[in-house]
This record gives structure tokens, C-alpha cells and sequence, in this order.
């Protein structure tokens, strides 16, 4: 194997690790000897350095990785806050019990989950995937939450019955759940 | 031997018969159905033999076999409708192998593609956290992962129903007794002086709904001097009239 | 910003991104247009698949990722330590007619595949490959099945319409038989 292509392997194998590698990881998966990649590693490192990468090679106490430059920190931080986040466990439940229970008081909410669901259903409301839709006729007159039409447009719904009941999700997921995929390094370690 | 041992990656009926009929070189269009019901038959008994579990698909393909078979014995009656082209009974399963096959090579096509975690690999960044706050855009999510999240809540065991009974010690007719008796010997009230300190929440509203009551009974008139100011309380002349024993059912709180 | 400090923003961002990302998200991160940065993005991908670099830039799913090369596909997994990825021949067969005929329901797939496919399709929908997107408008109102943003992802495409040409066959074809058997063979040796 020719010193370019071994360098691509390293940059590859760099690239994708999960966290700091230690040298003889790295030599034991390009099938070459630590003396061999040694060089080639300082080598990159200088590279990167020199041509004004967008990352570093470092060496830390765990081994080497591949890191952004400290000066790029503000631009890639920006990036990060612009992405969409995921939406949380807990929003995910409150919202499916406010869509599936509709119309709902805090209450049900809270008794349902068995937790205090305040701050998920104030955030939903900011988000404004669920709105309040009336008072409950009970003492207290508690508010009651429904979903909105964003909730609608958020899951590419065109109308609440096309929500599928429980019944036909219990109908699909009775079946046997033999094991399909291998999925060791699967969407979850690939692509988180 | 080896005919048994590639029993067990047939993933269906469809399969299994585009498996027979290319095995045996048989025509597509032309499919002698005596030979395949035959082939497929032995193929059930073979799997059967290896105690493999011969799932329901195959059987109901046996029968439709079966009954295609039947079709093909019967003398052609006379069609009562010219227009109409006596349709082949082996048309539809002709139709259906045809469109399998296109699947089959499609998912060995999908199979071809780089796949993520297969073939490349991304960087292994770590999920940042959760984020509630703020005004972030939520990323898309599906419907099922919704129905899922609600699965999973039922599924758990749900809490302790807990009935909260709340031994009632302030009542609204008590109350509406109580600030009559204090409203008889003074000229006015303010509303803070009707209420014991420390105040609890359901004296507050209690004692508030009374006032109210009264003022709906005429017997009290309330004023105001500024917003967020203190409620003074005057007490107004009896109507004989209107009077009522004061019961809570009185007031509609029940 | 010159345009080298300008490519190495780029490269730094896409480095740090968990998952593909828009040129408008990148544009947006180092504060420059879409416009300004759409060529530089095409200049950056062709200068790793010119000089080799241990990883490619790539297009998918409305985005854009950096990916190492198929051809060390082994190697990062030995570094990785995990077998590989593998879908079952029932699950990539169902997700082909998902893919070329959404919105499809089980029981056209079903009858497609002439097999219930109920534990399959949920497998699908647990990796996320697969979503629900409404209801048919038929007596039953069964639920509709399309792929997702991660089935482009975990397959590579830029989208739906990269998807190969469906196949028309109007006979059983030697293709499809060598290609079967090549693929079944591959199966055999790798599922447990």
C-alpha cells in the first residue's frame, strides 16, 4: 500500500471514530505496524496545519483525534444552534396524549404521564403545536388543550382522523418481531 | 438435498413459484398449472419434512392453485359475453409473479447503494442535548413515533388512581352567615378584614364567592376605589321579599 | 473572507455537523449567501475525490455530508469492531415497494409480496425508514406507508427521484435470476 492511499485510510479511519484513537487501534484496523503508521500520522498532522484544514489532528492523553480549529468554534457553534433539535421524549408523550385525548385538562395530562407536565405543555403551546380550545365545566373550570393546525402540518397530516388508532398500531406490532436487520452500527451509530 | 436446504430462504409463496417455474423452464405465459401445483405441493411436503413452520401465505397459494387447476379442467361454457375476453384463470398469478419479480430486483438494486453504516460511514458525532427551550425549529417527526410514545405510556403500569378528598371546611353559605352577622353592627368592610390570617386559598375564595352572593342578594354593595385597591363593603337594606333560608343548594354550590 | 479560509469554514462545519445539512444552514453558520458558498461546495467535493482524502462530500437528503469511501468500508469497521449493517431480504423487499409505490398500504404490500408483512413494516417504522403518511380514502381508511428523510440517508440519495428505475418485466429474466442468486448467496453466509 502506497504512503497516500495508507494516509486516506487514516484520515477515513480518523473521521469516523466515535472518539481518540490510540495508535495501535488505528494500526491494527489498516492492517499495517505502529512504526509504520507513526510517521504518516505526523505527517497529516503537519498537512492540516499547513494547508489551513477546517479541522486539526490532535494528540491527546486517549489517542489522536480529528478537531475543528478553536478559532472556527463561534461559526460551528452557530451551526449547531440553527439545526433543528428533536423534539423530547416528554414532548412527544404529552403531545400524544393531548392528540389522542383531546379535549384535555393539565390534569389528565399530569395523571397520564405521572408527572408534573407544565413546562412541556407551556413549550408546546410556544411551539404552538398544541393550543387551549375551552374550559372544562367542572370546579375550577380547568383549561382544555387540543391540537392546532401546526400539529397538523407538522406530522403531514390533512385532517385529525387520519391520526391511526391504537388499535391499528396493536393490529401491526402484533405480529412476531423477529430480527430483521443487524443493525450494530446502524442510523443510531452513524447518524445520530 | 441442497434442493431442501434452499427451502428455508423462500420468503413467500410468490417466491417459491418463481423459483419452480424458472427451475423447471417453464413458460410464464403458459404456465402448465398441473406441474406447478404438483412441484409446489411436494415443495410444502419437503418443508413440512424438515419441520420447518409452513406459514398460512403458503397455504392459501396451494388452494388458489388448487382452484386455478379446477378452472382450467372445466369445459369453457359458452361466453355470455362476447365482449369480454374470456380471461386465462392464470392471468392474475401470471400478473403478480411478473410484478414480484420487479420488486425482488429492486430491493437487490436498494441493496447496491452505499449504505450508511455498511458501505460509508459518517462522522460518530455525539447527540447534543435535548433543547426544550428556546424557539429551535423542531426537527420532522413521524406519526408512529408519536402513537409509539403513546404505546409506551399505556403501557407502563398507570399510577395509583388517588382520590383527593378534601375534608370541606369552609362553605359558601357558612361564610355568607358569617359576613352578614360582621356587616350588622358597621357602616363598611374592607374585603382583607374579612379573612383570618394566615389565609388559605379556599377561605380567600370562599369568602369571595360570599361576597359576591350577597351582592347578587342585593344586601351588599361593593365599591372600589382604585384597580388593585381595597374592596370596601356596605351593607344595603334587607329585602323581605327576597330573603331565603341560606342553604349552599341556594347558591347552586353543591 | 478569502476563499481558502472561506473552504475551510465549510469543511469545519460539515465536519462538526451530526447529520446532513442545508446550504442555506451553511450559509447561514458562516454568514455568507447560499450563492457564495454553492460553488465552493462543488470546488471542495471535487478536490477530495481528486486527491484522494479519506472522505467524499456527498448530497443527500436535501443536504450536504461528508462520508468515508466505500472502498474502506472494512476497514472502518474493523476500527468500528461491528459487523456490518445488514437488511433481510423480506425487509429491503418490502421497503422497495414502499419506496417505488408510496403511498402504498399493507395490504397492497401483502398482496405484493404475497406474504403478511405486518412484523416487517413495523420494523421498518421502528428504524425509521419508513413513516405513516395518512389514511386512504377507502372503506377502512387503512394507513398510507412512505419512506422518510432517513430512508434517503441510510441509502444515499439526494432524493425519491434518484431512486433507480423501476424494472418493467415481461418475462422472467436470466438478469434478475444471476442477480438473485448472487444475492442470496451473499445472504446465506451473512445472516446468523
Amino acid at each position: 500500500m502506497d504512503t497516500a492511499e495508507l494516509k486516506a485510510i487514516l484520515e477515513a479511519l480518523l473521521f469516523a471514530a466515535p472518539g481518540p484513537v490510540r495508535l495501535e487501534q488505528l494500526a491494527l484496523a489498516a492492517e499495517v505496524t505502529p512504526g509504520q503508521l507513526a510517521p504518516l500520522i505526523a505527517e497529516l498532522g503537519e498537512e492540516y496545519r499547513r494547508t489551513g484544514r477546517g479541522f486539526l489532528l490532535v494528540e491527546l492523553a486517549e489517542g489522536y483525534q480529528l478537531r475543528t480549529r478553536p478559532e472556527h468554534a463561534e461559526i460551528v457553534r452557530r451551526l449547531h444552534s440553527s439545526r433543528p433539535v428533536r423534539m423530547s421524549r416528554a414532548a412527544l408523550e404529552t403531545l400524544a396524549i393531548i392528540a389522542y385525548r383531546q379535549p384535555v385538562t393539565r390534569a389528565e395530562i399530569d395523571y397520564l404521564r405521572g408527572v408534573d407536565s407544565g413546562g412541556v405543555v407551556k413549550s408546546l403551546l410556544d411551539k404552538r403545536l398544541v393550543r387551549i380550545v375551552g374550559k372544562k365545566d367542572i370546579p375550577g373550570r380547568p383549561l382544555l388543550y387540543g391540537t392546532s393546525r401546526e400539529f397538523l402540518e407538522f406530522f403531514g397530516l390533512r385532517a385529525l382522523s387520519d391520526l391511526p388508532t391504537l388499535k391499528e398500531f396493536t393490529e401491526l406490532t402484533k405480529e412476531s418481531e423477529s430480527l430483521l436487520f443487524d443493525f450494530e452500527a446502524g442510523l443510531e451509530d452513524g447518524t445520530p | 438435498m441442497s434442493y431442501e436446504i434452499e427451502l428455508e430462504i423462500f420468503k413467500g409463496p410468490l417466491d417459491l413459484l418463481l423459483h419452480l417455474i424458472k427451475k423447471h423452464e417453464m413458460d410464464i405465459y403458459d404456465i402448465p398449472i398441473a406441474e406447478i401445483t404438483t412441484q409446489y405441493l411436494a415443495a410444502l411436503d419437503a418443508m413440512q419434512s424438515l419441520n420447518l413452520d409452513i406459514a398460512g401465505d403458503f397455504l392459501v397459494m396451494a388452494s388458489t392453485l388448487v382452484h386455478i387447476k379446477s378452472r382450467m379442467l372445466l369445459p369453457l361454457e359458452p361466453d355470455p359475453d362476447p365482449e369480454e375476453d374470456e380471461a386465462d384463470p392464470r392471468a392474475e398469478l401470471v400478473h403478480r409473479l411478473l410484478e414480484y419479480q420487479r420488486y425482488k430486483v429492486a430491493a437487490v438494486t436498494l441493496d447496491e447503494c452505499d449504505i450508511l453504516g455498511r458501505d460509508v460511514f459518517a462522522r460518530s458525532c455525539f447527540e447534543l442535548p435535548e433543547d426544550e427551550k428556546g424557539d429551535a425549529e423542531l426537527q420532522p417527526v413521524g406519526i408512529f413515533e408519536l402513537v409509539e410514545a403513546l404505546r409506551d405510556l399505556l403501557k407502563q403500569s398507570p399510577p395509583e388512581p388517588v382520590h383527593e378528598v378534601v375534608r370541606e371546611r369552609f362553605s359558601v353559605a357558612e361564610r355568607v352567615t358569617m359576613l352578614l352577622e360582621m356587616l350588622a353592627g358597621c357602616q363598611s368592610l374592607a374585603f382583607e378584614s374579612l379573612v383570618s390570617s394566615p389565609r388559605t386559598r379556599e377561605e380567600l375564595v370562599v369568602t369571595f364567592l360570599a361576597m359576591l352572593e350577597l351582592v347578587k342578594l342585593r344586601m351588599v354593595r361593593i365599591m372600589q376605589n382604585q384597580r388593585g385597591g381595597s374592596i370596601w363593603l356596605f351593607p344595603l337594606a334587607p329585602d323581605p321579599a327576597r330573603e331565603l333560608p341560606l342553604q349552599d343548594e341556594t347558591f347552586g354550590y353543591c
